[in-house]
Order: structure tokens, then C-alpha cells, then sequence
């Protein structure tokens, strides 16, 4: 198995050896900068409001890469973070404080959560740590319900301020994604930044080996809670945009399937690296739809059977989609070897 | 509208293959704007001369799938006959088709608005959809849009409050509604009672107690002794139930929406042998699916609301509103055997209110289409049970608020106006 | 009479070729040593020969070719693979860990009796029997890794690296067993080592192997005659 | 105070439900070294498979063991074309597999037998047992002893039998276990084909209360976990000790303890797993383990 983080590994090939190039890395993120500006207005409303929604839960899944994909922490409790986001910026709105203000607390309050619940989790290993993380989303539907006045309980709560302002002589739908691309285009840079700085480097040593990470003097401990605490940030963003783009949340929204969804999202788009959180995303928010327009009655069969396939021939997600296509490029090479092919539990 | 932006349909290629399957299906709203048909006012989406096209966001899969698919199902049914009989002259003369567009939306709030923004460009209006997180999350859009969202299958009065959401309206009675009739009969029984309350802890839940509460206000008859609730994804509410009996209420208030559970909680009565009069909420009440293999039988009394005919029940057995239901369940819904739910029934009545509003619009328009809606009264729709009826004309009222209380006799249901002790 | 032939093998991983045309011949309870420097392909040889590493050439074994065979099915004709890094089973109990190694064998009492026999070979293992295998010291999981090998009752052993990472005295003590098991129960053993002096307390001749070829090959006496081999393995 | 006993009973049987998943999941985990959480949505498509062939009119046991016997096969199967391909990968990818599987199984079966309930007949009367003042139904009573046999088996399984040992050490090690003569592959399959008809018992256990759906399992998988967890994920007893005491401290908790009340003590379990693993991370009755996910 290789190393599933894009940028360690996936050896030069001459499209990539091209891509190193600073000119045409500028070139391609002119051309990023002018669609990301040009294709909200060109695109109908569905497609916006499509593209807004996947940006909301690439941002959730680039949340769960920090503390999965790089720091190798299992969490099934993501949408916790979102949801939390979420109602944060509910509450705020309809209480009428300022929208950044508003925005901030949304970011920080799942911060804050997601680092005590961290600070007491990662002191324990691998399942635990799941386990803590489930209970997020299982215990929150019911919290959020208790706390009716300030959530809305069961019937939910809406915050509708994202209308596309007069001047701007936009509609909605652009407006929206127009957010959505900034707020989350910023978001994935850091992130992106990030992971490729120091912290990146910390998080690999001790998602590889924690002892070993000890002996180099990079605290475990403090990098899980780290990751925890960034992942759980990044939610309260997604939750945010979740806000913007669907104006609405209630206890349903932080449903532990969702948890589960996000995950798998993730493994698809590619664990532990960037462009694998926006397919992610793309996967989440598309897969219902199309399955919704093959047979709306056989949704989850077909959500199932799609991602056993995709799996099946790409387990490290769509990003090794290259490496798969230069595997097969080569088929003239020599037998595989045992190396490749853990032969012993063939029969 | 928007038609300046229907070429865009091209560049949205580089949006990637995912968004182009979609807007195949989203954009075909493409297709429903006026192409200069005869009509004065110019027609909303989801019309043309021949046919009519409804919108549905109704969870078909997941824990809420059953009754989801009923939903459904009694749609499909109802305006599956009415079709294949030539389709519904409207009010301006043509005759029309009705088609329908259900997506699954998983009862995922999230997932109902992606469903309701795909479908609202290209149907005439939305309907029917079960869920009141699934609906409330795209209510302000469907009025900033004002696309209808009507006759849909919540209790949250919400959607009923005329004020509020001028483009919607419930069908179904609300959760009040119901457990006010109860509380009523209750009220208006000669003995003294104790009550003991278990209810779903969401808006469900919450509804049929207020409702109650309000009806039994000021009767010193009564007194609630004990009020626990469950969450709709408990396994077992046995310990609430020991709960209750320890507190020797002589009626149970159940608002379960839960069958499994109703079941067990009916088991789990008689294994402790706490047998009080029991009050069951209209959509977990069916004889065959719920009271018979629970043995309520055991019970004193078991009561519960409807205005819709149990298929299941013997007494309705001959009755020819269920047999045509059933058949047309049958044969245009593919639905087989005897719905176990009573959405299948809502929506085939539903289905027929409908088209008493097509009948009455003038005017291919979802404004027209409002306008019209709100004039049907006295209306009895199939399925509906003597002494209740659809009336729109009632301000902050569901389609049907009128409900009547009926008690099992071992194999149906009968009416009943007063608390036999 | 030779018990295991190998004869013109070639092994790959991936497109990288780890083995060239190896010969190697062990007779009916003699033991061969294989030396040689990192990455000459010495644990690979032993692989290839337990099929866990794919390989082509002849390799016979009782004269019937091991050509295809998985692991499980080279351990079921009596060859007993100590590998590098010892495998002990972490969380099973040094007396399971045993009953691992006694896997295909169907006579109860006698297996006890080996389980016996192995204590008694490494008594450091005696008050060890119920802790976890991930519990033991290295030495005590080399001794544990050689005593499965024991308990399947093999007719030839092959021991890689035995003395890895143990402590000079540790290496000798396992040395010392194995040499004793040898003489009691006559199980054939191909060595791999890279401590040439361990390896000659053990084996009658021994081949060497540079870069996936044999390029020496001969009796213990002889080996240790040349000089060569002295500066490069005997530290002499 | 009958209350209070009737409220432990209550838990108890409960409890039950959850300890007939946890076993599976336990086996599983013991013969492969992964966590399925494929394996409610696997019970319950035995119990179909069950009440299907009930339905053609054979009796109930007869129906219930070739239930097993089928399921058997059914998880040896999936073993072999579908999960080996991720055991030696990452295990992430390998949750994310039997997640998967959970949705496609559910998917399949709402497609055959739609979402609608269907009742499932119990192997045990509808009649109930006192004791000292409390209730317990016989078929919770059943359930309770159907899952303490198996529990006792299991354990035997692994710490008697040559079998158990195998299927353990290729879960640990299997290129080791494979040098001593263990074929893997088919020992892989028969973990999951075990796991698989254990699932099928728990399955026909539980579905007369909870009465078949696709998702019959969702809710009582979260529990299971928590008991799999908690137990420690090497010991059958200590997983089923951990169901009942989930199952009967959530109940007293909601009942004894107003601030939590019944719509919070679904909060106790994992607080519990929490406060337990802080002291003993490997579980209450577990050895220490190297735990993949």
C-alpha cells in the first residue's frame, strides 16, 4: 500500500514534471481565480446552488482530512462540529448581532468544543477516540432538543441573511456562492498551508508512529489535540456556509449518519489530501442526486453499490485515479511480486 | 425570469459530468417555459395544455421510509386512474395529465432543499411531502419563490398559519387537533381519571400533548399523573412504561409515532399487567399492523383519531372507496399489498383535492392555483370518514381539522362521541 | 540423500531483480549456512523457498517441486520457516503462540509432550507460558519464534537472522539450543546469518551470496580457511 | 423497589439486544481484526432470509437454521470477493468498506421486502416469568439464555480450540501464521461465515420485538459498539457484561437522575466507555490488543 498523501508520494511523471513549472502553476491559478469569478454568473440557479452545496461539505470533509487524512485520528463526529456551527450562526443572526461577529463564534465555539472534548479523547488510542466521537452527534440531536429556546428544538430554526444585496445586482443563488467560494477558497488555502508547513510535517510523524514521534520530541498528545481542535474549527466554518447556502438546520442536520457519510466522502475523495476534500464534497452532495435521478426508490442500494465499486478499484480514493491510470499504462512490466500483493492470503 | 440564462446551460460543462447529470434533471425546467401558448396570463412551470406536473420531497429511504413511500404511493395511485381516464378538465377548458416528480430525500433537511431547488423550475407546484424538518427547511424559499407548497403531510401548524406561509397549507390536522379531540372525550367522561403521558420527544410528540392539555384544562375529572418521553430512535421503551405504571394511571396518553415501539409498549403493558384505557395517535393505529399482533385486545379501550377509512379493518372490508383504493394502489403505484401506513391514504385523498382546485383554475398559474385552493369546503374526499371533510376555507386551519375519535372493537374501528366508562 | 535442491532461482520485487540463478542443497539432516552482506538476498532466498515471495527455478523438496505452492501448504510438507523479525503472535500467550506452531499436526499428547520438550530447550520460557508474546524480551520471542518452528515437527528449518538485535551472550544461548535441537531431533536447517562465527558453530557448509548470486560456496572448513571470508565475516 | 428491579430487568433484556450484536461484531473483530459495521445490516438481511423461508411455510427453527447455514456462506463470501481486497490496506478505507456494505445490504433488502414492517414470529411464548415482585417476559428470558450460550461458545472457541487460535493468529499476524501451516484465506472466510450466522441468531432474536425493517439494526449498532468497546474487544463475556450493564444503568440513570431523564441516557454508555478506558484503555475484561480503526 502506498502512503495515500498526495504530495509525499506519486512519483514524477512528465504531466507532473509540467505542472512544477511556475508559470503554469500561476497560469492555473489565474485561471481558478477568473472561473471561481465568471462561472457563478454564466451558470443556471441549480448549478449555483449545487456548487454552493459542495462547497459547504468540502469544507466539512477538508475539517475531517486535517484530524483523519494527515493526523491518522479516527473521528466519526464531524457533523457535531457543523451542526454546532450551524446553530451558532442561527442563533446569532435571528439575535441580531453583526454577521462577522457572528461568523467568528461560529468559527471559534466548535473550536473551543472540539479542544476540551480533545484534551480528554486523545489521551486514549484508536477505538476510544472513535468512541468519544460518535457520542458527539448521538448525544448532541438530543441536546439540541432540550435546548428548544435556544435551537428551535425538533422543528429547527432559519436564518435567511444571505440574500444577495441590492448593489450587487446579483441573484441569490450567485451571491451565496460567491461566499461559499470565498470563505471556503480561504479556508482550503490555510488548511492547505498548513499541512504542508511544520504542522503537516508533526501530524505525518505521529499518524505514522507515535513512539516514534516521542523519541523526535513532537508531543502526540498535543498534535492530536491540535488536529482536533482545526478540524473541529474548520466544521464550524462549514457550518457556516452550511447557513448560508441552506438557510435553515435543525437536530437532523447533526444526525450521526451524516457523520458516516462525511467519512466515507472523505476515503473517496482521497484521506489526506486537499484536492480529495473538494471530490469528497462533490461526492457527498452529488451521489444522492444522481442516484435520486436514476430511481428515487432505490437511493440507498445505489449509493451503496457506488461506493464498494469506486473503492474497489481505487482504495486510496480518486485522487490515486493518476496512479491507477499509469499502473495500467505499464502493463508490459514483470509479474507482480510479493511485495505488491500481500500473496499469502490469496488462494 | 431567468430565461436570459437558459444558454449558460453550455458553460456549466466545465461545472464537471456530476452537475450535468443534475441539471439534465434540474434544467429541464428549460422545458417548461411558456413557448407562446394560447393562454392569457402566461403559464407558470410544471403547465402546459396537456399536462401538469407535481413536485414531491418525501424521505424513501431510511428510518421514516415507510410512510414515505406511501406518500407517494396514494399519489401516484389517485392521479395514476385519473389518467389513464383521460386526465382532469381544469377550469380553463383543457384537459390535463398529471404527471408526478418524487425525490428521495433521505429526511435530510439538507437534502429536501437540494430536491426542492431541483424540482422547482419544473414543476407546477409542490406537494405531499412528508416531514416537518423537511419541509420547514425550504418553506421561506418556496415563498420567496413563491412556488405552493401545499396539502403537505405535517402536523406542524406552521404551515397552516395563513399569516406566515401564504404559499402553503397542511393537509393533514394538526398534532393539536388530534390530541384535543381526545382530550375532549375525555373531559367530557362522567368518572375521575388519571393520565399518565408518554410522547415522542420532538414537535410530534409535543403537539398531540398540548393539544390534549388544552382540552382537558379546567376538567377536574381529570389528572395527569406521570409525563415521560422517548426519542424516536430508542430501541425499547420499556423502562418508561414500568415508569408509568408505577404511577396506577388508569389512561395512557401515547403519542408514538414509532410502530415497532407501539407494538412492544402494548406487549410490554400486558407483561406487567398494567392495562389502562389507551389513546393512540392516527398514524399508529392500524388494527392489522399494529393493535393485532400487540394484543390490544387485552387493553379496556383503545382509541385513537382518524378521517380516513382502515383499509385493514373488516367493518370497511366491502366498502368500495377501499376496494377502488386498493386496486389502484395496485395497479398504478405498484404497491401490492394493504398499506400498513395511513400517509397511502392521505395522499390518495390528497390527490383528490387536487384536482377539485384543477377543476376551478381559470388560469395555468400558481397563483391562480393558491387562489383556487383556498375555496374547497364540505369536501369529501374518498377514503374520508362520515363527519369529516376538506375545508380550505378556514383560516390557520390544515385542509382537515375536522377529526373523528373511534375505538377498536377487537378487529376495526368505530366512531364514538362519549367516554363509555 | 538431498532433502531441498534450489536450483537456477530468480526472484523480483516489482521490477527490481533480488535473486539471480541461486543454487542451494541441503542434505536429509545437515544444515547449510547462507551469508552475506545486507540485501544479497539471503532472507529472500528463505522466502522464496516458504513461498511467501513469488519466485521462478526449480526448488524441490523430498523431490517434489514446491513450484506454486502457498505458504501454508510448503509448511505442510515439513519445512518450518523461522522469519526475520520472529512473528510471535503479540496477543496470544507463549503456550498459544506454540499451539499456533502445532497447527497441522493431529496427535494431541504428543504436541503437550513438545510443548515439554521446548520449555525444557529454553527454560528462560518456563515461567513465561501464560504472558502475551508482545510481553517478552527479544530474545525470549527468538526462542519463542523457534520453538513454533519446533512444534510443527518439521524435517527441515529455516532460521533467519536468529541472532538479530540480541545481546552477544542472548545470540549464543539460542545458538547453543538450536545446536542441541539439532543433534536431538536431526532437523535438517538452512541458517541465514550475518555473524559468520555463529553461523559455523552450527553448519557443516555454507554458501555466499553477493547481489542475489551464489559466489562462494563450500564446507565450514574450507570457508573458514580463506581469507576472504575471514576479513569479510569473521571480523578476523 | 419492584420498580427498581423491574427497571434492571427491563435493562437486561434491553441490554440483550445489544449483546447479540456485539458478539458478532466481537468475532469478527477476532477473526479479522477489523470492525464490520456491516454486520447489523448482515443480521438483518439473515432475519429476511429467515422469515422468507418461514413464509414458504417451513417451521420456525427449521427457517431459522437454514437462515444460519445460509449466512454462513453469505459472509465467506463477501469475505473472499469483497473485504480481503482491503484487509492488508488502509484501515480507514476498510471502515469506509463495511460501511459501504451496510448501505448496499440495507438498500438491497428495502428493495426486496420494501421499508414497511413486517412482524417476525418468536421462537418463545408471549408468556411471562415473576421474580421477586418484577416481570421478565420468556422471550426476553430466551434471549438472555440463547445469548449467554453463545457467549459461553465463543469464549471456548477462542481459548479452547484449535480453530480459535488459528483464527486469532491470523488476525494478528497472518503471513507468521501463515509459516505454520494456517491457510489464511480460508481462515478469513470462515471468521466472517461464523460472525455472519452468529449475526443470523441475532437477527431472529431480536426482530420480533423491534419487527423487521432494513434498518432494524442502525439503532442497536451504536450500543453494540459501545458494548464491544467497553467490554474490551478480545472477550465474548466481557461484551455481554458490558450490554447489561449499558442497558440497565441507562435505564436507571434516566430514571433516577432527573438532569439526564430518558431523552439523555442514551449519554450514559459512552460516558461510561469514557470514564472506563481512562483507567483500563484495553476494556473491562480485555487483554491488551493493537486495535486496527
Amino acid at each position: 500500500m502506498t502512503a495515500t498523501n498526495s504530495f509525499s508520494t506519486a512519483p514524477a511523471s512528465p504531466w507532473r514534471a509540467r505542472l512544477e513549472r511556475p508559470w503554469v502553476r500561476w497560469g492555473l491559478v489565474a485561471l481558478v481565480v477568473v472561473l471561481a469569478i465568471v462561472v457563478p454568473l454564466l451558470l443556471p440557479e441549480f448549478a449555483n446552488q449545487t456548487l454552493a452545496r459542495i462547497g459547504v461539505f468540502s469544507v466539512a470533509v477538508l475539517g475531517l482530512n486535517v484530524v483523519m487524512g494527515y493526523a491518522g485520528q479516527i473521528s466519526l463526529g464531524q457533523i457535531f462540529f457543523v451542526g454546532l456551527g450551524a446553530y451558532v450562526t442561527a442563533y446569532g443572526y435571528n439575535a441580531g448581532w453583526n454577521i462577522v461577529i457572528v461568523f467568528v463564534l461560529a468559527c471559534l465555539i466548535p473550536a473551543v468544543v472540539g479542544m476540551v472534548v480533545a484534551l480528554a479523547a486523545a489521551r486514549l488510542g484508536g477505538l476510544a477516540i472513535a468512541m468519544v466521537t460518535i457520542a458527539l452527534p448521538i448525544i448532541g440531536v438530543p441536546l439540541a432538543k432540550r435546548f428548544s429556546e435556544v435551537t428551535g428544538g425538533s422543528q429547527g430554526t432559519s436564518a435567511r441573511f444571505s440574500a444577495a444585496p441590492e448593489w450587487s445586482g446579483l441573484y441569490d443563488d450567485q451571491w451565496q456562492l460567491y461566499l461559499v467560494i470565498l470563505i471556503g477558497g480561504a479556508t482550503f488555502m490555510l488548511t492547505r498551508n498548513l499541512v504542508r508547513g511544520k504542522y503537516g510535517r508533526a501530524f505525518a510523524i505521529v499518524k505514522g508512529n507515535e513512539s516514534v514521534a516521542a523519541s523526535m520530541g513532537v508531543s502526540p498528545y498535543r498534535y492530536k489535540v491540535l488536529a482536533f481542535t482545526i478540524a473541529s474549527l474548520i466544521g464550524g466554518v462549514s457550518g457556516f456556509l452550511y447557513m448560508v447556502v441552506i438557510q435553515y438546520t435543525s437536530p437532523e442536520t447533526l444526525n450521526f449518519g451524516h457523520s458516516i457519510e462525511l467519512l466515507a466522502s472523505m476515503v473517496i475523495g482521497g484521506a489526506g489530501s486537499i484536492i480529495g476534500s473538494l471530490i469528497g464534497g462533490a461526492w457527498y452532495v452529488l451521489v444522492p442526486q444522481v442516484t435520486n435521478i436514476i430511481d428515487p426508490n432505490l437511493t440507498t442500494v445505489l449509493q451503496g453499490a457506488i461506493l464498494l465499486i469506486v473503492l474497489f478499484f481505487l482504495p486510496n480514493g480518486f485522487v490515486s485515479l493518476p496512479r491507477l491510470l499509469r499502473r495500467i499504462g505499464r502493463r508490459d512490466a514483470p509479474q507482480r511480486s510479493a511485495a505488491e500483493v500481500p500473496q499469502h492470503i490469496e488462494e | 425570469m431567468r430565461m436570459n440564462r437558459r444558454r449558460s446551460r453550455v458553460a456549466s460543462v466545465v461545472a464537471g459530468v456530476g452537475i450535468v447529470a443534475v441539471l439534465v434533471a434540474g434544467c429541464s425546467r428549460g422545458g417548461a417555459e411558456p413557448d407562446g401558448d394560447g393562454g392569457a396570463a402566461t403559464a407558470s412551470p410544471g403547465i402546459t395544455d396537456t399536462t401538469i406536473t407535481l413536485g414531491m420531497t418525501t424521505p424513501l429511504s431510511g428510518g421514516t421510509a415507510g410512510p414515505g413511500t406511501c406518500t407517494v404511493a396514494g399519489l401516484e395511485a389517485y392521479f395514476g386512474s385519473v389518467n389513464a381516464a383521460g386526465g382532469i378538465e381544469f377550469g380553463d377548458g383543457k384537459t390535463r395529465t398529471v404527471e408526478i416528480k418524487a425525490l428521495d430525500d433521505e429526511y435530510d433537511p439538507q437534502k429536501a432543499k437540494a430536491n426542492y431547488d431541483q424540482l422547482k423550475g419544473s414543476v407546477f407546484a409542490m406537494t405531499a411531502g412528508l416531514g416537518t424538518p423537511t419541509n420547514r427547511a425550504w418553506r421561506e424559499a418556496a415563498i420567496a419563490d413563491e412556488v405552493p407548497q401545499v396539502l403537505i403531510q405535517t402536523g406542524d401548524p406552521l404551515f397552516s398559519n395563513t399569516q406566515e406561509s401564504p404559499w402553503q397549507l397542511g393537509f393533514v390536522p394538526a398534532y393539536q387537533n388530534e390530541g384535543e379531540a381526545f382530550g375532549e372525550l375525555l373531559a367530557g367522561a362522567g368518572g375521575e381519571h388519571k393520565v399518565a403521558i408518554l410522547s415522542q420527544n420532538d414537535d410530534y410528540g409535543e403537539g398531540y400533548v398540548e393539544g390534549f392539555k388544552s382540552a382537558i384544562e379546567g376538567a377536574d375529572n381529570i389528572e395527569i399523573v406521570k409525563e415521560l418521553t422517548y426519542e424516536a430512535t430508542d430501541t425499547a421503551v420499556d423502562a418508561q412504561l414500568t415508569e408509568l405504571a408505577a404511577s396506577d394511571a388508569d389512561v395512557l396518553f401515547n403519542a408514538m409515532s414509532i410502530t415497532p415501539l407501539v407494538i412492544s409498549s402494548l406487549q410490554k403493558m400486558q407483561e406487567i399487567g398494567w392495562l389502562p384505557s389507551l389513546f393512540l395517535p392516527s398514524n399508529t393505529s392500524s388494527p392489522g399492523a399494529i393493535l393485532e399482533p400487540g394484543g390490544a385486545a387485552a387493553l379496556p379501550a383503545v382509541y385513537t383519531v382518524s378521517f380516513a377509512k382502515t383499509p385493514q379493518s373488516p367493518a370497511y372490508a366491502e366498502d368500495e372507496d377501499v376496494v377502488t383504493f386498493l386496486s389502484d394502489l395496485a395497479e398504478y403505484a405498484d404497491y401490492p399489498d394493504v398499506p400498513a401506513f395511513p400517509h397511502c391514504m392521505w395522499s390518495y385523498m390528497i390527490g383528490a383535492t387536487l384536482e377539485q382546485v384543477f377543476t376551478k383554475m381559470t388560469e395555468p398559474t400558481r397563483e391562480d392555483f393558491m387562489a383556487q385552493l383556498r375555496t374547497i369546503s364540505d369536501f369529501e374526499a374518498p377514503l374520508m370518514l362520515p363527519g369529516t371533510s376538506v375545508d380550505t376555507t378556514e383560516d390557520d386551519q390544515p385542509a382537515v381539522s375536522t377529526v373523528q375519535v373511534i375505538k377498536y372493537n377487537g378487529k376495526g374501528y368505530e366512531p364514538v362521541d362519549s367516554w363509555d366508562e | 540423500m538431498t532433502l531441498l535442491e534450489v536450483s537456477g532461482m530468480q526472484a523480483f520485487y516489482g521490477r527490481v531483480q533480488v535473486l539471480d540463478d541461486i543454487s542451494l542443497s541441503v542434505p536429509d539432516g545437515g544444515a547449510v549456512g547462507i551469508l552475506g552482506a545486507n540485501g544479497a538476498g539471503k532472507t529472500t532466498t528463505l522466502r522464496a523457498i516458504s513461498g511467501s515471495v513469488r519466485s521462478s527455478g526449480d526448488i524441490r523438496f523430498d523431490g517434489k517441486s514446491l513450484r506454486g505452492l502457498r505458504p501454508d501448504q510448503v509448511a505442510a510438507l515439513g519445512i518450518a520457516h523461522v522469519p526475520e523479525g520472529r512473528g510471535t503472535f503479540s496477543d496470544l500467550t507463549v503456550r498459544e503462540n506454540l499451539r499456533v506452531g502445532a497447527y497441522l499436526r493431529r496427535d494431541a499428547k504428543q504436541v503437550q509432550e513438545d510443548i515439554d520438550y521446548c520449555l525444557d530447550l529454553f527454560p528462560q520460557l518456563q515461567n513465561r507460558v501464560r504472558s502475551n508474546g508482545s510481553a517478552l524480551s527479544g530474545g525470549e520471542q527468538q526462542m519463542l519464534a523457534v520453538g513454533r518452528a519446533i512444534m510443527a515437527r518439521p524435517r527441515v528449518m529455516l532460521l533467519d537472522e536468529a541472532s538479530l538485535g540480541l545481546a552477544p551472550s542472548t545470540a549464543k544461548t539460542v545458538y547453543k539450543a538450536i545446536g542441541r535441537l539439532r543433534q536431538e531431533s536431526g532437523i535438517a536447517m538452512v541458517v541465514v546469518e550475518q555473524n559468520a562465527n555463529l553461523a559455523f558453530t552450527l553448519v557443516d557448509s555454507a554458501t555466499v551470496l553477493e547481489a542475489g548470486r551464489n559466489v562462494l560456496t563450500g564446507s565450514t572448513a574450507e570457508l573458514k580457511g580463506m581469507d576472504e571470508i575471514r576479513r569479510a565475516y569473521l571480523g578476523g | 423497589m419492584s420498580t427498581f428491579l423491574q427497571l434492571m430487568i427491563d435493562g437486561l433484556s434491553t441490554g440483550s439486544i445489544y449483546a447479540a450484536l456485539a458478539l458478532s461484531i466481537v468475532l469478527v473483530h477476532q477473526a479479522t481484526g477489523l470492525i464490520n459495521f456491516a454486520q447489523g445490516g448482515m443480521a438483518v438481511l439473515s432475519a429476511y432470509i429467515a422469515w422468507v423461508i418461514y413464509g414458504l411455510g417451513a417451521p420456525l427453527i427449521v427457517a431459522i437454521l437454514a437462515a444460519v447455514i445460509v449466512s454462513f456462506f453469505l459472509g465467506a463470501l463477501i469475505e473472499r470477493y469483497l473485504v480481503r481486497r482491503f484487509e492488508r490496506g488502509d484501515p480507514d478505507t476498510a471502515v469506509v468498506v463495511t460501511i459501504g456494505l451496510l448501505t448496499l445490504i440495507t438498500g438491497i433488502c428495502a428493495w426486496f421486502w420494501t421499508y414497511n414492517n413486517q412482524l417476525f414470529p418468536s421462537l418463545f411464548p408471549l408468556d411471562t416469568v415473576q421474580i421477586a415482585g418484577a416481570v421478565i417476559s420468556v422471550r426476553s428470558l430466551g434471549t438472555i439464555v440463547v445469548i449467554v450460550a453463545i457467549m459461553v461458545l465463543l469464549q471456548a472457541l477462542f481459548v479452547g480450540t484449535k480453530l480459535g487460535l488459528a483464527l486469532r493468529a491470523v488476525a494478528i499476524d497472518p503471513s507468521s501464521a501463515a509459516l505454520s501451516g494456517v491457510p489464511v484465506g480460508r481462515n478469513l472466510m470462515i471468521g466472517w461465515g461464523l460472525a455472519a450466522s452468529l449475526g443470523a441468531i441475532a437477527g431472529v432474536l431480536v426482530a420480533p420485538q423491534l419487527t423487521l425493517t432494513p434498518g432494524m439494526m442502525d439503532s442497536a449498532l451504536v450500543y453494540a459498539l459501545a458494548a464491544v468497546i467497553l467490554g474490551g474487544l478480545t472477550s465474548p463475556i466481557g461484551v455481554v457484561v458490558a450490554a447489561w450493564l449499558i442497558g440497565i444503568l441507562e435505564n436507571l440513570a434516566a430514571v433516577y437522575v432527573p438532569f439526564i431523564g430518558h431523552d439523555l441516557k442514551i449519554a450514559v454508555p459512552f460516558v461510561l466507555v469514557f470514564v472506563v478506558l481512562l483507567v483500563r484503555p484495553q476494556g473491562l475484561f480485555g487483554r491488551k490488543s493493537v486495535v486496527r480503526v
